[in-house]
C-alpha cells in the first residue's frame, strides 16, 4: 500500500481515527506472492503466507484480527489460514518450513478480515453515519467489489459471492446513491493486464462502460490491484479501442475520508489518473429529493405485470 | 516365545456387533455368497448400532476378547433414521478413553456395512484380523474373584450378645 | 450383658471417612451405649496383635474404609474378614477404589518416579540424592520395613468378601447415622438384617433425582472447565450449561449437594444400582447427546473433556470392567 | 419338516424351557422356529438362533477354527437365551378413521380411494382450497391436456364425498398416539366468511375496492382482492379474506365494510370476529401428502431473478400460459405487452447443485421442453433449452422431446454461467438492441463460450422439501433425509411406509414425483392404509424399551435420542416414559441411559453380558482368574 | 495425473460446462476448464500441460463458487500450471514467464516490485509492447504510486530458510 496504492493507506490514516479502528502494520511482512507464486509452488506459497500469519499473530497485542486492504493479500492470507486448518498434513508441512525461520503458526490463531468486511460488520454502518459531517448527496457510485474478496469466501463473510451488497449500503450511509449495476464482482483483467493485455481490455472496458450505463459517476473498489486495473488501465484502454470513456475510481476509505469533511488532497484525491475532481463536484450540499416511495399500483388492462420483490 | 514367533501363531479372538438391519445381513450376504474370511470374529446381534453400549465393549475386552468391533449401517442410512450417529459418537469417546487403559486403537473398530456390502464385510474382518494380529495378543487380566476368609453363614444379629 | 464389638479400619484413604463418622455429633453416643469399640485406630490405641489375638468371627461389624494399595492393607483386610462377622466397604475408597484409584492409569515405577525422582515434575518434591522407600533397610538399630506399594490398587470387595457397601467420599453424616441406626435396631432385635450385599445409606436412583436444577433436553455443543464459563445460571442443568456433571451416572444420596452449590457432581457415590461400570455409563451418555455428527466435529466437542478415564471413572476406576492401565496390570503384584 | 417335528417332540418329551437352533440366518428361519415353540406350547421368545451356517460353515476354511468358532457361537447363544424373558406380540386395534395431510393431487386420490371403500377420511388443506400446486398449471406433459381439466373433477368429487371431511385453510397442529390410535389436533385458520352461510355467490369478492398482487396462486404475476377466491375453481366454493391488506383490519377495525354491505345472504356471511377454532379428531392411520415448494431462484443472483424484469421462473410462465391466468394465456413479457421474440430456457436451477439442492427435481426437463412447447406454439420466438442433460424417462416423454426437437426448438448443453443485461462490448449491444438478456454458457458440445441474446428468460426452478418439512416431520415422528425430504422405510421396497407405524407418504413430501407418480402414491397409500383397517389389529414385534420409573432420575439425556418421539417426559413425577407403540426397538436409549434405568426387552443387558460371556468362554487368558 | 492436485474433488466432474461458461477470459482459452478436465480424465497428459487456460485464469473464483459439484477449480488451475512448469510444456514460454518473473522478485526481496517486474517480463517476452506500456509506468511515477527501487524485507534470510525449506518439502511430497 505504501506504493502503488498510496491514496489508500492515505485516506485510511485520515479516517481510522473517526472510525476508531486501530491498526498496526505487520512489521517486516512479506509479499503474498499474489495468484503467481501458487502456481510455481504450492507448499512454498502456503509458507510466504505463513510467514505473514506467524508474524502478525506474534506481534498481535490483545487482538486476534488481521486485516488486509488488498484482495490478493486478503485472499491467500484467508485461504493458507483456512487450508491449514482443513488440513492437518498441509498444516504440518507449512509450519516444519516456517519453523526453518523460527517461527510457527497455529491455524485459527488469527482471523483474518477484509478492511472493507471489519468496516461494514464490526464498526457498522450506524457508527460510520455517525461520522458523517459532509454527507455525498448527489453522487451516483457505482460499488465494485472484485473477484477475490467476495470468492471463495472460506469464513462466509459475506451476504453473496454474486451481488454483495455491504459496500453498497456503506455508500449509502455516506450519503452517496449507489446504482444498481450487474458487474459488481466481475474481473477487472487481474494479471491479464500484464500477460495478455487484449482480454483485460475488454473486460475493463465492460465495467467502465457497464458503470457509466448504469449512471455512476464513479466507480468504488476495495482493492489496489483493482484500482490499478480500472483507473490507470483504462487510459490504456482508451488508446487501445480508440475511445474515452472517464470514469473514475476511487477506494471506498477515501469517499468516507470526504464524507468524514477530510480534506481531499490529505485522502490522496488527486493521484488517480482519471481525474475524479468533475465527479467530485456534483456532490450537493443539501439532499436530493427522495423519489416517491413505490407504491403498489392498481393494475389496469395491458398493464405491466408486477415485478417480483428481491426477497 | 518371542514376539515375533508370537504374531506369527496368535490367533486373536474379537467379538463383533452387528445391527439387525445392515452389517449382520452382510455378514449373511457374506455366507450366501461363501466369500472366505478369518474365522477370528463372533458377532453378535442387537437392532442397531446406536444399542452398542460401551460397557458391552469393555465387557469383552476385560473377558479376554483380543478385539471389538462394532458394525452398523451407513451414515445417513440407519435403520432408525439417526442412530448410528450415536454409535459413532460413542466410538469417538470410548477410543480416547481407551487410549488411557493402553488399548490401542486398532482392536476397537467402527466399520459401516450396507447389507449388499459382504465382501466389503469380510474385507474389513479380514483388515482387523490382520491388525490386531499385528498387535498381539491383549489377554486382559481376569477381575480377582474372593472365596473363602469368610464365616460360613452370618448369625442374626439379634441373637449376638444376648 | 457384654455389648457386640464395633470396629473400624482406615486403609488407603484420606481419614476423611472417619471424619464423616465423627461428623454425626452426638449420635455417636449412640453407637458407643449399643457397641464396645474393639479397634479403632483413628480413635483409641489398639496394637495388630490384639485383633489378631481376638477369637474369629468375634467382632460383629466392621466399618472398612480405603482401598487395597500395600500388603499391609491388604494383610489387614483378610485379618478384619476372619475376625468379623459383618465387614462393611465403608465410603468410596473401600468399595471402588475412590481418588487413590486413579493411580492405577499409571505403573508402579512411575508412580515412584514421579513422586520421588530429584527432578520430578511434581513441585512439592525435593529429594537431591533422589531416596527411594525401601521394604527393609538397615540402621543401627536393626532393620526397619515397610510394607511394599502393590501393583495396582484393588478395592475390598476384590480381596475378600465384603457384606455390605456404604458408598460416598466421604459418605454423608446423615446417611451415616441412619446406617447406624438400622445396625442398632438389628441389634435390639428390632428388625432384619438386610440382604448381603446390599449398598446401604444411599438411594436407588442416581443424583439428579434430588438436583434442584431444571433440566431440558440435552444437545452439548462444547464441553468447559468451570473456570472457562461465564457465570452460571442457578437454576439450570450443569451439564446443559456445558459443563461435565457426573450426576446422571452416580448413585443418589447425597442430597446432590455439590450441583445444587454449583458444582458440578464428580461421582463418589459410584454407579447407578445394577449398573456394571459407571464410567461406561458416564461415557455413553454425554457421547449420545453430543451435538454433531461428523467425526471431526465430534472430536472438536469431546476435546473439551482433556482427560476421559479421569473425568468417567474418578472414582470408580479401580471397580470398573478395566481396573487399570495395560501396562500397570501387567506388573508383578 | 422332520427337524421341526423333532423339535415340538423334544419340548413335550422333555418339558423344555428354552431352545437355541444352531442352524442357519435368523433372517431366514427365526419366524419358523418361534412358530415351532409356539405350536408346543412355548412362549416363541425363548428360542434363539446360532448362525453357524453363514457365518461360520460358508466362510472359513480352516476347520477346526471354523468349528471352534461354531461352538463359541452356541455358547453365547446358549448363554443368551438363558436370559430371554417370555414376551408378547404388542397387539393394536385401528381406528377405521384415517387422516390425509396435504389437498394436491396425491392428497386427493389417497382420500377419494379410502372414502370409496367406504371408510371415513379427514383431508386436511393448509390453503383455502384444494388443488395444490398442479391446480396452478395450465398444461400437462406430455400430452397437453389441461390441468384445471382433469383435476377439477377430482377435486369436486373429493368436496362432495360423503366420507371426505374436508378441512381447507387448516393446519395439523398436534398428533398424539400411534399406529391404530392416534388423536389429532387441527387448527381452523379463520376465513372471516361463514362456511355454513355463504353461498359463494362473489358479490363481496367483487365490491372490495383492495386489489393486490397474488404472490400464491398467480406465482406473483396476477393480482387478487383482499377478499377473495384462492382460484376460480376452488374447493369449497368459499372466499377468504386476507386480513393483512383488509382496509377494515389495516385500519383499526375501522373503514370499508364493502364486502359486508353487499353480502346477500341473512344471516350475513362476512364474520369480522370470526377466531381460530380447533377440533380434535381420532383416527388410526395418516397419509402425508404434503407436497413441495418451488426453489427461490433468488438464491442465485447470477441469473437475476428479482433484478433482472424479464427473468421469469416456471410457475410464473405456467400461469401466464393459462388462458384464466394475469395475461389471459399470451406469453409477454413484464411489461404486459410485448411478446418475446427469443426466449431461453434454463433448466436445473437449484437442482443438481451442491450449493442449492443436490438432487434432481425430476420434473422439470418434461416441464421446460413443454414450455418451450407452448412458447413457440404462441409467440413463435427463438426458444432455446439450456440443460445439462435432458431426462425424459416417463412413458411418452422421450417422444415429446422428439416433439419439440421437431418444432425448432434450439437446444444448448451447458450449464449456464450467468445472466447479465450489460452487453460485453459495444458491438454487441448494437448488433442486439436495447433491454436485451445475455445468457452466458459454454456450449460443452461446441466446446465453446457462448453468449446468447435473448428477450425472455424462464428459470426452471426446482422442487425443494416444504420449508417447515422438519417441523412437519417432528409432529408426525417421521424423519426428513439430509435433503429435507420424508424418509420412506424403505426406498425400494416400502416407499409409501414410513419408520412409524401407521404414517404413511405419497406424492412429493417424499421427494420430487410427477403427476402420475403422485397419484400412483396416493393410491398405494390408500391400499395400505386399508389393509390396516381391514386387519382390525396390527401386531408389533416386542423388542421395545421401557422405563424402571424408581431409577429414572428424569435427567433427559435420552429425551432427545428417540426419531420415533416414542420418548416423553412427564413434568409433574420427573421421569421418563417411553410409549411402547411408538417405539421401534432400536435400544439407543437403552445404551444411553447414565442411569441403567431403560430396560430394552428381547435385547436386554443381561442377554448381551451373557452371550459375551459364552462367546469367550474357550479363551485361554494367561492371568487366570486370581483367587483369594 | 489426475491424482495430483490435493482434494480435488475432479472424479465428481459432471462436465456441465459452469466454469468454461463463467470464466472471464474462456473465449480465449484453447480448452475451457470443462474440456481440460475431460482431457484429464482422457490421460491427455500433453494436451492438458500445453493448454493456455490455466495461464488464462485471473483467479476469480467464479467458476469455483458457481461449480454445482464444488470443484476446486481454481487450485486445480494453480496445481497445472506448477505441473507444466515442471514438465517444461508451455503453450506459450511467456505466460510462465510473468509467474516466474513475480517469484524471483519474491524471493530477492520478499516484495514485489511492480516496475522491475513489468519491466522485466515485458523485455523477455513482449519487447515491442514495452515502449507502449512506458507512460503507465512514467505516471505512476509521477504520482508516486511506484518505486524505482526495489525494497528488500530485513528477514530476507529468515524467508529464504523458510521458502527452501518449503520447496524441499513439496519435492518430497512428489
Amino acid at each position: 500500500m505504501q506504493r502503488n496504492a498510496r491514496p489508500y493507506l492515505d485516506s485510511l490514516l485520515a479516517i481510522r481515527e473517526d472510525i476508531d479502528l486501530e491498526l498496526q502494520e505487520i512489521e517486516d511482512w512479506n509479499c503474498c506472492g499474489a495468484t503467481e507464486y501458487m502456481s510455481v509452488h504450492r507448499v512454498a506459497a502456503h509458507a510466504l503466507v505463513g510467514r505473514n500469519l506467524a508474524l502478525a499473530r506474534d506481534q498481535a497485542r490483545d487482538t486476534d484480527l488481521l486485516t488486509a486492504g488488498c484482495s490478493a493479500c486478503y485472499l491467500n492470507l484467508a485461504k493458507t489460514d483456512a487450508q491449514m486448518r482443513e488440513d492437518a498434513g498441509l498444516k504440518d508441512t507449512v509450519n516444519q518450513a516456517l519453523a526453518a525461520g523460527g517461527l510457527e503458526y497455529e491455524p485459527g490463531a488469527m482471523k483474518v478480515r477484509h478492511l472493507l468486511d471489519l468496516v461494514c460488520h464490526d464498526i457498522g454502518y450506524d457508527a460510520v453515519k455517525a461520522r458523517v459531517v459532509k454527507p455525498l448527496h448527489g453522487l451516483k457510485v457505482a460499488a465494485y467489489y472484485g473477484c477475490q474478496v467476495v470468492r471463495p469466501d472460506y469464513d462466509s463473510r459475506w451476504d453473496s459471492h454474486e451481488h454483495p451488497t455491504a459496500m453498497d449500503k456503506l455508500l449509502a450511509a455516506l450519503g452517496a446513491e449507489p446504482v444498481e449495476w450487474s458487474l459488481k464482482t466481475q474481473c477487472c483483467g487481474g494479471h491479464m493486464s500484464v500477460i495478455g493485455p487484449d482480454v483485460a481490455f475488454g473486460l475493463i472496458r465492460r465495467l467502465i462502460h457497464g458503470a457509466q450505463e448504469a449512471g455512476a459517476d464513479l466507480v468504488v473498489t476495495l482493492c489496489p490491484m483493482c484500482q490499478l486495473n480500472l483507473d490507470a488501465y483504462q487510459v490504456e484502454m482508451n488508446k487501445h479501442f480508440h475511445t474515452d470513456y472517464q470514469v473514475p475510481v476511487l477506494y471506498f476509505t477515501q469517499l468516507m475520508g470526504l464524507a468524514f469533511g477530510k480534506k481531499p488532497k490529505d485522502l490522496g484525491i488527486g493521484k488517480e489518473f482519471v481525474d475524479a475532481a468533475p465527479a467530485l463536484a456534483k456532490i450537493q450540499a443539501e439532499a436530493p429529493k427522495v423519489a416517491e416511495a413505490k407504491r403498489k399500483r392498481r393494475p389496469k388492462p395491458g398493464d405491466a405485470l408486477p415485478m417480483p420483490g428481491m426477497e | 516365545m518371542s514376539a515375533l514367533d508370537n504374531t506369527n501363531t496368535f490367533e486373536p479372538v474379537i467379538i463383533g456387533f452387528t445391527c439387525n438391519w445392515c452389517s449382520y445381513r452382510a455378514a449373511d450376504l457374506a455366507g450366501t455368497s461363501r466369500i472366505k474370511y478369518p474365522p477370528n470374529v463372533r458377532l453378535i446381534r442387537v437392532m442397531c448400532s446406536g444399542r452398542i453400549d460401551p460397557t458391552f465393549v469393555l465387557k469383552a475386552l476385560s473377558d479376554g476378547a483380543d478385539g471389538v468391533m462394532i458394525a452398523g449401517c451407513h451414515p445417513g442410512e440407519c435403520h432408525y433414521l439417526e442412530q448410528n450417529y450415536k454409535a459413532l459418537r460413542r466410538h469417538r469417546l470410548l477410543q480416547k478413553t481407551l487410549a488411557q487403559f493402553g488399548i490401542e486403537p486398532a482392536r476397537v473398530r467402527l466399520t459401516w456395512a450396507s447389507a449388499a456390502e459382504g465382501a466389503l464385510f469380510a474385507q474389513e474382518i479380514a483388515t482387523m484380523v490382520d491388525e490386531v494380529k499385528q498387535l498381539g495378543p491383549l489377554n486382559w487380566p481376569a477381575r480377582p474373584v474372593p472365596v473363602g476368609s469368610v464365616p460360613a453363614e452370618i448369625p442374626v444379629l439379634s441373637e449376638v450378645g444376648a | 450383658m457384654s455389648k457386640p464389638k464395633f470396629a473400624m479400619y482406615w486403609a488407603a484413604a484420606c481419614g476423611g471417612c472417619e471424619i464423616a463418622v465423627l461428623n454425626i455429633d452426638e449420635k455417636v453416643l449412640d453407637l458407643d451405649a449399643n457397641f464396645e469399640v474393639a479397634f479403632w485406630p483413628a480413635a483409641m490405641d489398639v496394637k495388630y496383635k490384639d485383633v489378631e489375638a481376638m477369637e474369629d468371627a468375634s467382632i460383629l461389624v466392621t466399618l472398612f474404609n480405603g482401598s487395597i494399595r500395600t500388603d499391609e492393607n491388604e494383610h489387614m483386610a483378610r485379618l478384619l474378614r476372619r475376625k468379623s462377622r459383618i465387614l462393611v466397604a465403608f465410603g468410596s475408597c473401600a468399595n471402588e477404589g475412590c481418588i487413590p484409584g486413579l493411580a492405577n492409569l499409571s505403573s508402579r515405577e512411575s508412580l515412584f518416579e514421579r513422586v520421588y525422582q530429584a527432578n520430578a515434575t511434581s513441585p512439592s518434591t525435593e529429594n537431591p540424592n533422589n531416596l527411594r522407600p525401601q521394604a527393609s533397610s538397615q540402621v543401627p538399630e536393626g532393620t526397619l520395613t515397610l510394607p511394599p506399594l502393590q501393583a495396582v490398587i484393588r478395592t475390598l470387595d476384590q480381596v475378600v468378601e465384603v457384606d455390605y457397601h456404604v458408598p460416598g467420599c466421604p459418605p454423608e453424616s446423615r446417611q451415616i447415622a441412619a446406617v447406624l441406626d438400622a445396625l442398632i435396631a438389628v441389634v435390639k432385635g428390632e428388625a432384619e438384617l438386610p440382604p448381603k450385599g446390599a449398598v446401604l445409606g444411599a438411594g436407588n436412583s442416581t443424583v439428579c433425582d434430588e438436583c434442584a436444577r431444571k433440566r431440558d433436553v440435552k444437545q452439548i455443543g462444547k464441553i468447559s472447565r468451570i473456570q472457562e464459563l461465564p457465570p452460571l445460571a442457578t437454576d439450570v442443568c450443569l451439564l446443559e450449561q456445558g459443563l461435565m456433571c457426573a450426576g446422571p451416572a452416580t448413585r443418589s444420596g447425597c442430597d446432590s449437594r455439590c450441583p445444587n452449590v454449583g458444582a458440578p457432581c464428580i461421582g463418589c457415590y459410584g454407579a447407578a444400582p445394577g449398573v456394571l461400570d459407571q464410567g461406561a455409563r458416564l461415557m455413553t451418555a454425554i457421547a449420545s447427546v453430543v451435538d454433531a455428527n461428523e467425526p471431526d466435529a465430534i472430536d472438536r466437542v469431546l476435546d473439551g473433556i482433556p482427560d476421559p478415564a479421569g473425568s468417567f471413572y474418578r472414582f470408580s476406576l479401580a471397580h470398573s470392567l478395566l481396573r487399570a492401565n495395560r501396562a500397570a496390570l501387567a506388573e508383578k503384584p | 419338516m422332520a427337524g421341526q417335528e423333532l423339535i415340538e417332540q423334544d419340548i413335550h418329551e422333555q418339558q423344555l424351557t428354552r431352545v437355541v437352533v444352531a442352524a442357519c440366518s435368523p433372517h431366514l428361519h427365526e419366524k419358523t422356529f418361534r412358530g415351532v415353540c409356539e405350536r408346543s406350547g412355548m412362549n416363541p421368545y425363548l428360542s434363539e438362533m446360532a448362525s453357524i451356517r453363514e457365518h461360520v460353515a460358508w466362510v472359513h476354511t480352516d476347520k477346526v477354527a471354523a468349528t471352534a468358532k461354531a461352538k463359541a457361537i452356541v455358547s453365547g447363544t446358549v448363554e443368551r437365551v438363558l436370559k430371554n424373558d417370555p414376551l408378547e406380540a404388542i397387539r393394536v386395534p385401528i381406528d377405521a378413521q384415517t387422516l390425509v395431510v396435504g389437498g394436491g393431487i396425491a392428497g386427493i386420490q389417497a382420500a377419494l380411494e379410502v372414502a370409496e371403500a367406504g371408510y371415513d377420511v379427514y383431508l386436511i388443506e393448509r390453503e383455502a382450497s384444494l388443488g395444490g400446486h398442479m391446480a396452478q398449471f395450465d398444461k400437462t406433459f406430455p400430452t397437453l391436456d389441461c390441468a384445471a381439466c382433469i383435476l377439477t373433477p377430482k377435486m369436486a368429487s373429493a368436496g362432495a364425498h360423503p366420507k371426505v371431511h374436508l378441512f381447507t385453510w387448516s393446519e395439523v397442529e398436534k398428533v398424539e398416539g400411534f399406529v391404530g390410535n392416534y388423536t389429532v389436533t387441527v387448527k381452523k385458520k379463520p376465513r372471516y366468511v361463514d362456511e355454513d352461510i355463504c353461498t359463494g355467490c362473489g358479490i363481496c369478492v367483487e365490491k372490495c375496492p383492495v386489489l393486490v398482487v397474488d404472490d400464491k396462486f398467480e406465482a406473483g404475476i396476477g393480482y387478487r382482492k383482499a377478499i377473495y377466491w384462492p382460484f376460480a375453481q376452488a374447493v369449497p366454493n368459499l372466499p377468504v379474506l386476507d386480513t393483512e391488506t383488509c382496509t377494515y383490519y389495516i385500519g383499526g377495525k375501522g373503514g370499508c365494510r364493502a364486502c359486508e354491505k353487499f353480502c346477500p345472504t341473512v344471516p350475513n356471511s362476512i364474520k369480522f370476529d370470526q377466531k381460530e377454532e380447533r377440533v380434535t379428531l381420532k383416527v388410526g392411520n395418516i397419509i402425508l401428502a404434503t407436497g413441495w415448494d418451488l426453489f427461490n431462484a433468488r438464491r442465485i443472483p447470477q441469473y437475476g431473478y428479482g433484478r433482472l424484469a424479464n427473468v421469469f421462473t416456471n410457475l410464473e410462465l405456467e400461469r401466464m400460459c393459462n388462458a384464466a391466468g394475469p395475461t389471459g394465456g399470451k406469453v409477454v413479457l413484464r411489461d404486459g405487452q410485448t411478446a418475446p421474440k427469443r426466449v431461453g430456457i434454463v433448466h436445473c436451477v437449484g437442482s443438481r447443485d451442491r450449493n442449492y439442492n443436490r438432487h434432481c427435481s425430476a420434473i422439470c426437463c418434461m416441464q421446460s421442453l413443454k414450455t418451450a412447447h407452448l412458447v413457440k406454439e404462441r409467440t413463435g420466438a427463438e426458444v432455446y433449452n439450456f440443460y445439462i442433460d435432458i431426462r425424459t424417462p416417463g412413458k411418452e416423454y422421450d417422444e415429446f422431446y422428439q416433439r419439440v426437437l421437431d418444432d425448432g426448438v434450439h437446444f444448448v448443453r451447458g450449464k449456464v454461467a450467468e445472466i447479465s443485461d450489460i452487453p460485453f462490448d459495444p458491438a454487441e449491444a448494437s448488433r442486439n438492441g436495447a433491454g436485451t438478456l445475455y445468457i452466458q454458457v459454454e456450449d460443452t458440445l461446441a466446446g465453446m463460450q457462448r453468449r446468447i441474446p435473448v428477450d425472455m428468460v424462464v428459470l426452471a426452478a426446482g422442487l425443494e422439501p416444504r420449508r417447515d418439512s422438519s417441523e412437519v416431520g417432528k409432529t408426525f415422528g417421521i424423519a426428513c433425509s439430509s435433503n429435507g425430504w420424508f424418509i420412506e422405510k424403505h426406498a425400494k421396497m416400502d416407499p409409501i411406509a414410513t419408520m412409524t407405524e401407521g404414517v404413511f407418504v405419497a406424492g412429493c413430501a417424499g421427494g420430487p414425483k410427477d403427476i402420475p407418480a403422485s397419484v400412483s402414491q396416493g393410491s398405494a397409500a390408500a391400499a395400505r392404509v386399508l389393509n390396516y383397517i381391514r386387519q382390525g389389529e396390527l401386531a408389533l414385534e416386542p423388542v421395545r424399551a421401557s422405563v424402571l420409573e424408581e431409577r429414572c432420575s428424569g435427567c433427559r439425556i435420552c429425551n432427545g435420542l428417540c426419531p420415533f418421539n416414542a420418548i416423553s417426559f412427564i413434568e409433574e413425577r420427573k421421569v421418563t416414559e417411553i410409549n411402547a407403540a411408538l417405539c421401534q426397538g432400536c435400544g439407543t436409549c437403552v445404551a444411553a441411559c447414565p442411569a441403567g434405568a431403560i430396560q430394552g426387552t428381547g435385547f436386554s443387558n443381561e442377554q448381551l453380558f451373557a452371550q459375551i460371556e459364552g462367546l469367550l468362554r474357550d479363551v485361554n487368558r494367561s492371568h487366570e482368574p486370581e483367587v483369594v | 495425473m489426475s491424482a495430483t492436485p490435493g482434494d480435488n474433488r475432479l472424479n465428481l466432474c459432471i462436465q456441465c460446462g459452469s466454469c468454461g461458461g463463467s470464466c472471464p477470459s474462456g473465449a480465449e482459452m484453447d480448452h475451457t476448464p470443462r474440456r481440460l478436465f475431460a482431457l484429464i480424465r482422457a490421460d491427455a497428459r500433453e494436451a492438458v500441460l500445453r493448454s493456455n487456460a490455466p495461464w488464462y485464469c485471473v483467479s476469480c473464483y467464479y467458476c469455483t463458487v458457481r461449480c454445482p459439484q464444488e470443484i476446486h477449480i481454481t487450485d486445480v488451475m494453480y496445481t497445472l500450471k506448477s505441473m507444466a512448469i515442471k514438465a517444461g510444456l508451455f503453450h506459450d514460454a511467456a505466460l510462465p514467464g510473468f509467474s516466474e518473473t513475480f517469484v524471483d522478485y519474491v524471493e530477492k526481496y520478499g516484495r514485489s516490485f511492480e516496475l522491475g517486474l513489468a519491466t522485466r517480463f515485458n523485455l523477455r517476452h513482449h519487447p515491442l509492447s514495452l515502449a507502449g506500456m512506458a507512460p503507465l509506468g512514467l505516471g505512476m511515477l509521477k504520482r508516486g504510486r511506484m518505486d524505482l527501487t526495489p525494497h528488500r524485507i530485513d528477514g530476507m534470510a529468515q524467508l529464504t530458510a523458510i521458502l527452501d525449506k518449503a520447496k524441499a518439502l513439496e519435492g518430497g511430497l512428489q
